[in-house]
């Protein structure tokens, strides 16, 4: 087996397409800001791009004009106001941008029934509400036992979903802990998987705790190594997040001139995520995860 | 007014009050996560506080700013999947209660957190549901907090994101849906309650200082209220110095 | 908050009633004969049992005239032989056993729905197969988006289910790895929930590694500590299979009344699971797991 | 006959050739556990093993007797609950080659695992479908391991547990399968195929010294074979070095 080990760039190049369904999942935790900004960089048009919570990376993704249309269930920037890039698109049509909103279960809904293969997912839901007037993909089913009428969701099933893990070995098998939102979902009803990690290990680290596997690698058609990938996102045991910039978005999102500044500079100006880091050389002491760890278990017989 | 105490603290104070010691709460960020941590510094020190995110019985040792804080991870019970969260919790029927809030509240509970305007073209464009739809229909109780004015208020909203008691002239019962909805509205003037019968939020208690005209004035619709208005004690030296001092020093959510 | 530690005749008096219908999951990992032996020899009558593959302890509990239905996916003793008390029971009758019959698929399904409070599933499954004839409790739902006819089967909802976990707290924070089956589904589809235990832990303990709890406190009624509690079944980490006894049990079982004297000397005979291994005092030189310990992982922020 | 190999070495030998290297095989106990385990020691050395337990690239250091067993999952790559090996790898099409056994096999591949005579009152009851039935809507394709004799392959079923090439009249596209089912079925004697136009399984290979009328004596339908039957080489000397030496040294499936 050959290694699928490749740079950001290169994994972008090969498998982030113009006009494809690309999601960067990661609930709060492990959004792959690396990637996101990297998309950026080689200037895709026309992207669907679907998360739960688009955060400040598909707000600078509007920004950038990368995004056709946004699917999601919660657009904001937590504790913080608002994504002032996503907003105007919505309020004023600066860029022009399609939406299709769910609830949160609705869209996990949505990725685990093209986790499963399956062509729709059932809950108990949306009975009263809006939101299956301003979303008609949002319909119901009958049970065939009880008579009730219960709401459905339709598969999601993107060309391409990004997962940032703590680690992985050189084939993809990735291993998560702390929060796992709705990953492994998105990552099985992708058509393409890229794995991002903060450190490359030895599939012996891998095989010695396989309950902690989220990814299987035989999904997984590139591994990227990029350590502090998610910033300012988080990473439990490696660095916190950086509630700092967070605060600083609602700012910059704000003012169109501020944010194509920051993306300039950030982004644009940037090879990449090592020159990122590199220009903020203080990130380090800040963020760094204090040690915590657990105990291991016993896998023998 | 001068006071010794912020409408905020109330208001906090006020929802610690209704959590019972033991129960299962669906918490979100800001006020609602300030008073299940005060509550179970207090009378409710086994609540399990369960959120969004996939932590459960969380035990934050910082205040977390956002729903998914590493904080909320460290030393929890247990980590599960959103799918896990939102079916094997929530739609299990786990979660006796949930926290909600709104830009706009109408006088059934229903919340609007989606637009102001029109959908198509919004004058203000809202977060949206996150989860809040879900925790609508299925907690077993919801609490509502927001401050009152009559804009948060009104007689009609834009858009209905979260169902309350009443949604287009049908019941919960009649929608099929299992929580019994919002049970309360936590203001910074007073406490609402929905009327059994009617599915109305009803004023039932005043806060000390403020006046039944206080309240009506802020509502859109012509308000009801019990005809014995219920007191509600003021924030206690504890719990000021709890929400102060531990749980919110740097005043984040605290005005 | 109280312990919900009690003894296993206390856990099973309380719990599992006449009529109920009762699962002991675990996928060949972490079945749970102790409950299976308690619920014997406090002679329940009328019971349903439910799980994927029976093994020998629904075997067991089926000669000894606890079980008046058996809803199931697989019954065979895998690599050895049969289920003969299940197969006179379903070829002669003796004694009359009515049978509800699944793909393991399909008693997956079943308890996820339970799991997720929905009245069913739906599967991509059984076309073309005689399974819903024979089960008519296997039906059909139309895709409302692609109009596709899947299949579906009707959630399960134990009233009583045991789950065999290597730890947990007096709170029943039960933590597990190893194989996982369909444990964490049947105690969220069940109404009260039985755990045991390998070795009771601190709540501290739990809280090291939240990722590795399988079941919350909050859905468990009770929590059994009984060491060994899965013989022959295996606990990862703990002891292995007694393969040797899975293939004596062809023989046993094969013969009713080598099978009554089996229960009269190992069930009946024996006051508890504590009496029932003092009886093989060999067991843990033959079966003990040899050490093979993972690393810990940092939760640190 | 006296042979330097029995019909079980030469069936797990057959089964290890259809292997390609890098293929993710859903393994049964016996001589499918064998068989992968053969090929991933000679020419499929990244074969990933899943067990329908939940154990993802397995690697037993010793001979599972369960498909449940402790070694499948010290040293694996990923265990997950069933629910995902049905649903995000089985349903989800990753399977790329699933094997089958079975009390009976009809022409079209059809298997009965649950009854032999009648459902209600069966003459003996067979453990039922396991995973089987899923396995055969799913995987890409499936390959059936079974011994040739009349009873084995009768002209009809007593119970239809999994799909073959054509049920009841209806082809596996018609009825809305996904995988391409059983393309082959390994015996004792010879290989049988199926034939893309009639569904049915062909006789298309013959092992060392049997004759065609061996086969036929053994099958209870009319059976058809292609005009040139291929051959099959017996066992190479490391096949059997491996089989007898390190897969299954204490001959619990190879008799």
């Amino acid at each position: 087996m050959h290694s699928k080990v490749v740079s950001m760039q290169e994994a972008v190049a090969a498998h982030v397409r113009d006009g494809d369904t690309v999601v960067i999942e990661g609930f709060t935790h492990l959004i792959c800001f690396a990637a996101g900004h990297e998309i950026i960089r080689q200037r895709r048009r026309d992207l669907t791009i679907a998360r739960l919570t688009p955060d400040l990376i598909y707000d600078q993704m509007i920004a950038a004009g990368c995004a056709r249309k946004l699917v999601f269930s919660w657009a904001g920037n937590p504790g913080a106001g608002s994504l002032h890039a996503f907003r105007r698109a919505v309020e004023k049509g600066t860029p022009k941008l399609e939406i299709e909103e769910y609830s949160h279960f609705g869209m996990v809904a949505r990725m685990s029934a093209g986790a499963a293969g399956l062509p729709f997912w059932t809950m108990r839901n949306y009975m009263g509400t809006d939101l299956p007037v301003a979303n008609p993909r949002i319909r119901t089913v009958t049970c065939p036992y009880t008579g009730e009428v219960l709401a459905t969701v339709p598969a999601l099933n993107p060309d391409v979903t990004v997962i940032h893990a703590q680690r992985a070995d050189q084939y993809g098998n990735a291993q998560v802990w702390g929060l796992l939102g709705v990953q492994k979902e998105a990552a099985f009803a992708s058509k393409r998987v890229i794995v991002v990690v903060e450190e490359l290990v030895d599939e012996s680290v891998i095989r010695a705790d396989p309950n902690r596997t989220l990814i299987p690698g035989m999904i997984v058609d590139a591994v990227v190594v990029e350590p502090w990938g998610c910033h300012p996102s988080y990473a439990q045991g490696y660095y916190d997040r950086d509630n700092d910039f967070y605060v600083a978005w609602e700012d910059i999102s704000r003012d169109p001139a501020k944010l194509q500044e920051y993306l300039e500079q950030w982004v644009y100006g940037v090879k990449d995520r090592a020159e990122y880091l590199a220009r903020q050389p203080d990130l380090k002491a800040r963020l760094t995860a204090k040690d915590q760890y657990c105990e291991g278990v016993n896998y023998g017989f | 007014m001068a006071s010794e105490y912020t409408p905020s603290e109330m208001m906090a104070a006020v929802a610690a009050r209704e959590l019972g010691n033991g129960e299962v709460v669906f918490v979100g960020i800001g006020l609602p996560n300030l008073a299940c941590n005060l509550a179970r510094a207090l009378q409710a020190p086994d609540l399990v506080l369960i959120y969004e995110s996939g932590a459960v019985g969380a035990v934050p040792e910082r205040l977390p700013v956002s729903i998914g804080d590493p904080s909320l991870v460290t030393g929890s019970l247990m980590i599960c999947s959103m799918a896990d969260v939102f079916q094997l919790f929530l739609q299990n029927g786990k979660i006796e209660v949930g926290f909600l809030g709104g830009a706009q509240v109408d006088r059934y509970g229903n919340i609007n957190t989606t637009v102001i305007g029109g959908y198509e073209k919004p004058k203000v464009r809202l977060p949206g549901s996150g989860g809040a739809a879900e925790i609508a229909v299925h907690a077993q109780r919801v609490l509502i907090i927001s401050r009152l004015n009559p804009r948060a208020f009104p007689a009609e909203l834009d858009f209905l994101t979260s169902p309350g008691q009443r949604c287009k002239g049908k019941t919960r019962q009649e929608l099929g849906m299992p929580g019994a909805g919002p049970v309360k509205v936590i203001t910074d003037k007073g406490i609402l309650e929905s009327d059994p019968e009617s599915g109305e939020m009803v004023l039932t208690a005043l806060y000390p200082g403020v006046t039944l005209e206080d309240v009506k004035a802020n509502v859109g619709w012509p308000l009801q209220s019990r005809a014995e208005l219920g007191a509600v004690a003021p924030p206690t030296g504890e719990e000021l110095r709890l929400l102060r001092e531990v749980l919110d020093p740097r005043k984040l959510f605290l005005g």
